[in-house]
């Protein structure tokens, strides 16, 4: 459940929920077919440690609670795809939370250090970028200083790869500065 | 006293997952026969039907003992005769009432079909499909499929009637 | 196949009494139903009536609120009785659902049954084109036209009597196919019961205690067995297995194949020489639980009570028979077949447990993962005279678990691995058993992972609730695999309680898994050989789920108990019983009924190519000496297969022939004109 | 037609930016099995599925079909070492080659970043399954210099066998793929509890929350330290890099000294097959610096220093 804690209030309705929010979500059909058996979060290595509980993410799409894409559970899933594999409804949970994120990537819920890994691939073409230590190190074993790839054309000047990713690829809402905003969210 | 009454659609109407075909090719789908053997074909449009699963209406069902019963005159008749396609929807594969009915008449189709490609038709006119007595969703999709082929073919060459 | 003993009628004379039916005038009475609104809420009865009223040879053409009532079928005979209709043609719902009913109507009024032609404007029209009222309607025409089309040229059909023979065959001798066995026998039929194992009793004399009212299942089965094994009208043969099946309903030719027991029937079943024989392998009867010899019994109350050679395992050190007082142990012994003349066989081989290895997350069956075992295992532990005497003990170091804990749904309710189905039984037969180790060993805690508890049923509540009373503990939740500690060996079942939504880590000395029940081994040859349809899931196909859940899709051999799909023993009895009466039926009455729907061959046009042998399926075309194809009417399917086959349509089934089925075609495609040269 | 033992080799981020040792010694390894290795020019970060994959699934796709649309325009075959970079291409690969309208979705997007046209064509591999499966280790035996005896604990990750009805490899709760292949370099494997879970890296965690990422992975050091072997074997970069800093975390904040050698598939083949310990680069790591491979050797064939 979400850490805020609810202020007393009479049960939940239908309004809470909005089922056809994740009408075009992958394999939809089989997500309402979850028998809430508990194998996905029983295989879970990072739910074991963390808040992070599967089944109850799966729960909560069917359910349509929204509640779900704020929730910074669905960021823990290490994508190691045990739930995936044993799911006896084949539901594909890591699938379910990758399509989460996707949804809760475009309401601006991103953590700034993935939001800086998104810059390092528009500016040197890698999530984890060369520095110069390695660089000394790859000419001691006898490799070129710089693997032949875009960061090595875009240092010779023809940068026309990364430019092309940064203007189409991945652009992320902006980030969110008041806090006006959050509340409402 | 007026009995609560769900209206029918609601309590079961299961519309088919029919991709969608323009109206004006639509409209030239008068009439599809569809020979379905007497045991798990026709059992299947039945358990569909229990279901009220919805489908084009241009879909009629003749009844015969098995579509190996179903040779090439009787298709050639039916085409000839204005059908707009015709197809065979037998048991399936291995499950034969008569052991291997739907398996003959899968020979005599695929044959049919090379004949009518060298005839210079679209060979989407017949089709040959299998399902089973409880699965009346399968007899759904093979008439969609069989509707789905048509719309292609007609858009591609014209309908069967036209000569194209 | 075989040329058979059925009499071979000659198929030509029956084409000469057709001739003289087909001059006479064809007067077609339509009959629209409204079925309440089923039909007319969509297609609008009244014009698809009146469409047919101008119908060529159509004489009355009515619709009515219920046709199916009785005033509806006697709207039916007054037609025939008062405008001499010789053809009916009604529009209302399937043939499988009334299409009897106006055919037996008819039958009454002195006219064949098989002058009714059923249209169904409901289930392939009105219930499927509910948005589409308009087409409804004009399909429900042309659909009624094709129907009188069809039925202007119907001809009578001879329903006809084939003797039976009087003795039945049953397969497998667990407690469906004993319970059949009895129940025929009991009928004054002959039986002759058939088992593949060594022992009769199958799957029910391994159990420890049958739910839910805890018996011991030996006490329940022993007086079936002993009545079955000494009936004087059941012959009773073990280690044997079918080898062909020949003929059709009635009159079946089986041929069985004995394997020899390598022990002849003065065995006093002393056991001296399994005391003496060397060879030591696991019990498959015992599932694995204890030791047999190569020579054994398979249980003390073993019937037949003979001594059984294993010759796989037995190394032949002939202690057995210098140790036999009476000399029973002959390895001379050979393969015997024998052939069996019977009216009906009864199918009821039972079922395996699911092998449990194919899901890897729980490691059965792996090393180290020894007290990961089955609930059979577990019954074959608790039973009395087991090889740990009745106490639980785990295999890996004969100790009593301090915790045991019980995994449901293993292999079922699985679309990745294991079966879809849900079983239906395991609920019960796992509840049962964590009741019985709670009450022997109190402070051992029994764990129950279950996703949905299902015990359904009168006295299946309470034993739910006595096992919650004694203690069992039960978590809502499907473990996701079982750790053993590679250093300690301990098991742990990691599982998430999802009510209290805490992933959980139990501790395990034992793990008992609810394994499914599925299809025998051998079933795929066994079906091939009866030429049985199958269900996807593997068990034999029953004709109707509902309706004859005992009949099998081909007619003469029936099926009971757990091959027909998973079911607990009361269940499996009561279709044994049900099995044993229609498989008597025919036996009983001496004959069989059926509709001589058979082609009939035009020698003039027919060229003698064989083709239309070569296409039947059930073989009842035979080439006779001039090259002329003969037509065995009891054998026959009336299929129609080989009608296409035929270059020159010379053979014709008896209303189905090509031209009916031209007038149909010609209807229902859109054409409207009735052809009238031949 | 993709040419025959060609492969173009898919460097990924992690390797040649942090490990470039592992590089060095999968080329000496190819090289020495008579491979041809062709360098992929202008390949990107995979890019990595936990992250990219996490924000928009169709970018993740077409940028994953701008590299695989230079292994196909090279005409050969990808060969990666780590099982993200594996996980990414292979799933994308296999995606767009069954599902026709995404494939026309991604090329679309796929001409605003260069002259690139999806065909699926070529196959991706993983240097795992390209040891284990198609030279074998008895493809290995003759080429082996040095044989260990070292007793190992090796760590498979998660993209490399999951999900099995995409990667197609083995089962993904038995595998013995690198158990047998290891076995012809003399190393042992020896089983630790809950040998098959994740390092903790994977899925953009290790970027969001460290220390989740640390609790899980200090969970997998305690079951290997209780087994104390020579060395753990990877087949990933990121498991690589995990292993190491996670390790050195350990010892800082929680008090632990764990020093074990965190050793890829590649550097330790290469080794066997001749590469003198100076390559292996385990100077430029983090753990068991000093740790020496020791083996003796088989045959004195010539020994060509590199």
């Amino acid at each position: 459940m979400s850490d805020v804690k609810e202020e007393h209030r009479e049960y939940k309705t239908d309004e809470d929920f909005d089922q056809d929010f994740f009408r075009n979500i992958e394999r939809k059909s089989n997500i309402w077919q979850c028998i809430q058996c508990g194998t996905c979060t029983a295989s879970c290595e990072s739910g074991r440690w963390t808040a992070l509980k599967t089944r109850s993410i799966i729960r909560k799409v069917v359910l349509g609670d929204l509640s779900v894409l704020k929730d910074p559970d669905i960021w823990l899933c290490t994508t190691c795809y045990q739930c995936y594999e044993r799911c006896p409804r084949d539901v594909r949970p890591t699938d379910v939370i990758m399509e989460l994120r996707n949804y809760a990537t475009k309401l601006g819920n991103i953590s700034p250090n993935h939001r800086a890994v998104v810059g390092y691939l528009k500016n040197y073409g890698h999530a984890v970028p060369i520095n110069d230590e390695v660089r000394k190190r790859r000419v001691e074993l006898g490799l070129e200083e710089l693997p032949p790839t875009a960061f090595k054309f875009k240092q010779e000047g023809d940068d026309k790869d990364l430019k092309n990713i940064e203007e189409h690829m991945f652009d992320l809402p902006p980030v969110k500065e008041d806090k006006k905003e959050e509340e409402e969210a | 006293m007026k009995l609560l009454q769900y209206p029918v659609e609601v309590l079961y109407a299961k519309m088919s997952e029919c991709e969608y075909i323009e109206p004006e090719v639509l409209e030239k789908m008068e009439n599809i026969v569809v020979f379905m053997c007497n045991e798990c074909g026709q059992g299947s449009a039945n358990t569909a039907g229990v279901a009220r699963m919805a489908y084009n209406p241009a879909i009629r069902i003749v009844r015969v003992q098995c579509t190996g019963q179903v040779g090439p005159i009787q298709i050639m008749d039916a085409l000839n005769n204005g059908a707009d396609a015709v197809a065979c929807v037998g048991c399936c594969l291995g499950a034969c009432h008569f052991f291997n009915g739907n398996i003959l008449s899968m020979h005599r189709i695929k044959l049919l079909k090379k004949l009518y490609k060298e005839l210079g038709y679209s060979d989407q006119f017949v089709n040959q499909y299998t399902s089973r007595a409880a699965e009346g969703e399968t007899a759904v999709g093979d008439f969609d499929d069989i509707v789905e082929r048509l719309a292609t073919a007609i858009r591609k060459e014209g309908t069967f009637k036209d000569g194209c | 196949m075989a040329i058979k003993e059925n009499k071979i009628q000659k198929s030509n004379d029956i084409k000469g009494e057709a001739d003289s039916k087909k001059e006479e005038e064809p007067r077609v009475g339509v009959f629209v139903c409204h079925c309440g609104h089923n039909i007319a809420g969509t297609v609008d009865v009244a014009k698809v009536a009146e469409y047919a009223k101008d119908l060529p040879n159509v004489v009355k053409a009515e619709h009515y609120m219920f046709m199916c009532s009785k005033p509806g079928v006697q709207m039916v005979k007054d037609s025939i009785e008062e405008l001499g209709v010789n053809r009916t043609v009604v529009a209302s719902c399937s043939k499988n659902q009334h299409g009897r009913t106006f055919a037996k109507a008819i039958e009454e009024m002195g006219l064949n049954k098989h002058r009714h032609q059923q249209v169904n404007i409901r289930e392939f029209n009105s219930w499927v084109h509910q948005k589409e009222k308009g087409k409804a309607t004009d399909k429900a025409k042309k659909l009624v036209e094709a129907g009188v089309n069809r039925a202007r040229k119907l001809e009578d059909v001879e329903t006809r009597r084939i003797p039976t023979t009087k003795a039945a065959l049953v397969i497998g001798a667990g407690i469906a196919g004993l319970r059949a066995s009895y129940d025929l026998a009991e009928l004054g039929i002959p039986v002759y019961l058939i088992e593949k194992l060594s022992t009769i009793g199958g799957h029910m004399t391994q159990l420890n205690k049958t739910f839910p009212t805890l018996e011991c299942p030996q006490c329940s089965i022993s007086p079936l067995t002993n009545g079955v094994a000494n009936h004087p009208l059941v012959e009773l043969y073990t280690n044997a297995q079918i080898k062909s099946v020949e003929g059709s309903m009635g009159n079946f030719e089986i041929e069985v194949e004995i394997k020899p027991r390598y022990v002849k029937d003065n065995c006093t079943s002393c056991g001296e020489c399994a005391a003496h024989c060397p060879v030591e392998v696991p019990s498959e009867w015992d599932s694995g639980m204890s030791i047999r010899k190569a020579i054994y019994k398979a249980y003390p109350q073993a019937i037949p009570a003979t001594y059984v050679r294993d010759k796989k395992n037995c190394i032949e050190c002939n202690t057995c028979i210098n140790v036999c007082p009476v000399q029973a142990v002959d390895f001379s012994m050979k393969t015997e077949t024998k052939t069996f003349k019977v009216g009906s066989i009864v199918v009821a081989a039972g079922y395996d447990e699911y092998d449990p290895s194919e899901i890897e997350a729980y490691h059965y069956g792996q090393e180290g993962y020894e007290d990961v075992i089955t609930q059979l295992k577990l019954e074959r532990m608790l039973a009395p005279g087991s090889l740990t005497n009745s106490q639980v003990l785990r295999p890996s170091d004969a100790k009593i678990p301090k915790n045991v804990v019980m995994i449901q749904c293993v292999g079922s309710r699985n679309d990745q691995v294991g079966n879809k189905y849900c079983t239906g039984v395991c609920c019960k037969f796992a509840i049962k058993n964590a009741r019985i180790v709670k009450e022997i060993y109190p402070d051992t805690d029994v764990t129950i992972c279950y996703i949905d508890v299902r015990t359904p049923g009168l006295n299946f509540e309470e034993l739910y609730k006595s096992a919650q009373e004694v203690g069992v503990r039960f978590i809502r939740g499907r473990p996701s695999e079982i750790l053993r500690d590679p250093i300690s060996g301990e098991l742990r079942v990691i599982v998430e309680d999802t009510l209290s939504q805490t992933p959980l880590k139990l501790k395990a000395d034992m793990v008992v898994l609810s394994a499914a029940m599925v299809p025998p081994e051998g079933i795929g040859p066994l079906g091939s050989k009866l030429h049985v349809l199958r269900s996807k899931e593997g068990f034999l196909k029953e004709f109707h789920i509902k309706m004859n859940p005992t009949l099998s899709s081909k007619g003469g051999i029936f099926i009971a108990g757990a091959i027909q799909g998973p079911k607990d023993i009361s269940e499996s009895v009561a279709q044994a019983g049900n099995a044993a009466a229609i498989a008597a039926a025919p036996l009983v009455k001496g004959y069989i009924e059926k509709e001589m729907l058979v082609p009939s061959v035009d020698y003039d046009l027919c060229v003698r190519c064989g083709l239309c042998k070569t296409v039947c399926a059930p073989a009842a075309i035979e080439i006779s000496d001039d090259g002329t194809p003969m037509v065995n009417e009891i054998a026959c399917k009336s299929c129609g297969m080989c009608m296409p086959a035929c270059p020159t349509g010379a053979i014709q089934l008896l209303n189905f022939s090509d031209d009916q089925l031209l007038d149909e075609i010609i209807a229902i495609s859109g054409g409207g004109v009735v052809c009238e040269d031949e | 037609m993709v040419k025959e033992n060609t492969f173009a080799f898919f460097l990924g981020c992690i390797m040649p930016n942090r490990y470039p040792a592992i590089e060095k010694s999968t080329k000496f390894v190819m090289e020495k099995l008579g491979y041809e290795i062709l360098d992929m020019e202008r390949a990107t970060c995979c890019p990595a599925p936990g992250v990219f994959r996490s924000f928009n699934k169709v970018d993740w796709m077409v940028a994953a079909a701008r590299n695989l649309c230079i292994a196909e325009q090279l005409d050969a075959d990808i060969l990666t070492v780590c099982n993200g970079c594996f996980g990414t291409l292979q799933e994308v690969n296999k995606y767009l080659k069954e599902n026709e309208e995404h494939r026309n979705l991604v090329n679309e997007k796929l001409k605003l970043l260069g002259d690139y046209e999806f065909k699926g064509t070529i196959n991706v591999r993983h240097v795992a399954e390209v040891l284990g499966y198609e030279v074998g280790p008895w493809g290995i035996e003759d080429l082996i210099v040095r044989k260990l005896n070292a007793k190992v604990a090796v760590h498979y990750g998660c993209h490399f066998l999951k999900p099995t009805r995409i990667r197609e490899i083995e089962s993904s709760e038995g595998p013995t793929i690198i158990e047998e292949f290891i076995e012809a370099l003399g190393i042992e494997s020896i089983r630790f509890k809950e040998q098959l879970t994740c390092c903790g890296a994977g899925g953009g965690v290790k970027a969001y929350d460290g220390n989740a990422s640390m609790t899980i992975f200090s969970e997998k050091m305690k079951n290997i330290d209780e087994v104390k072997p020579d060395f753990i074997l990877d087949i990933c970069p990121f498991c690589h890099l995990q292993f190491e800093t996670g390790q050195d975390y350990l010892n800082k904040n929680k008090g632990c000294n764990y020093d074990y050698p965190v050793i890829h598939l590649s550097q330790i083949t290469a080794y066997c097959m001749g590469m003198d310990q100076e390559f292996i680069g385990l100077q430029y790591q983090l753990m068991g610096r000093d740790y020496i491979f020791g083996g003796e050797e088989i045959k004195k064939g010539e020994e060509e220093a590199i």
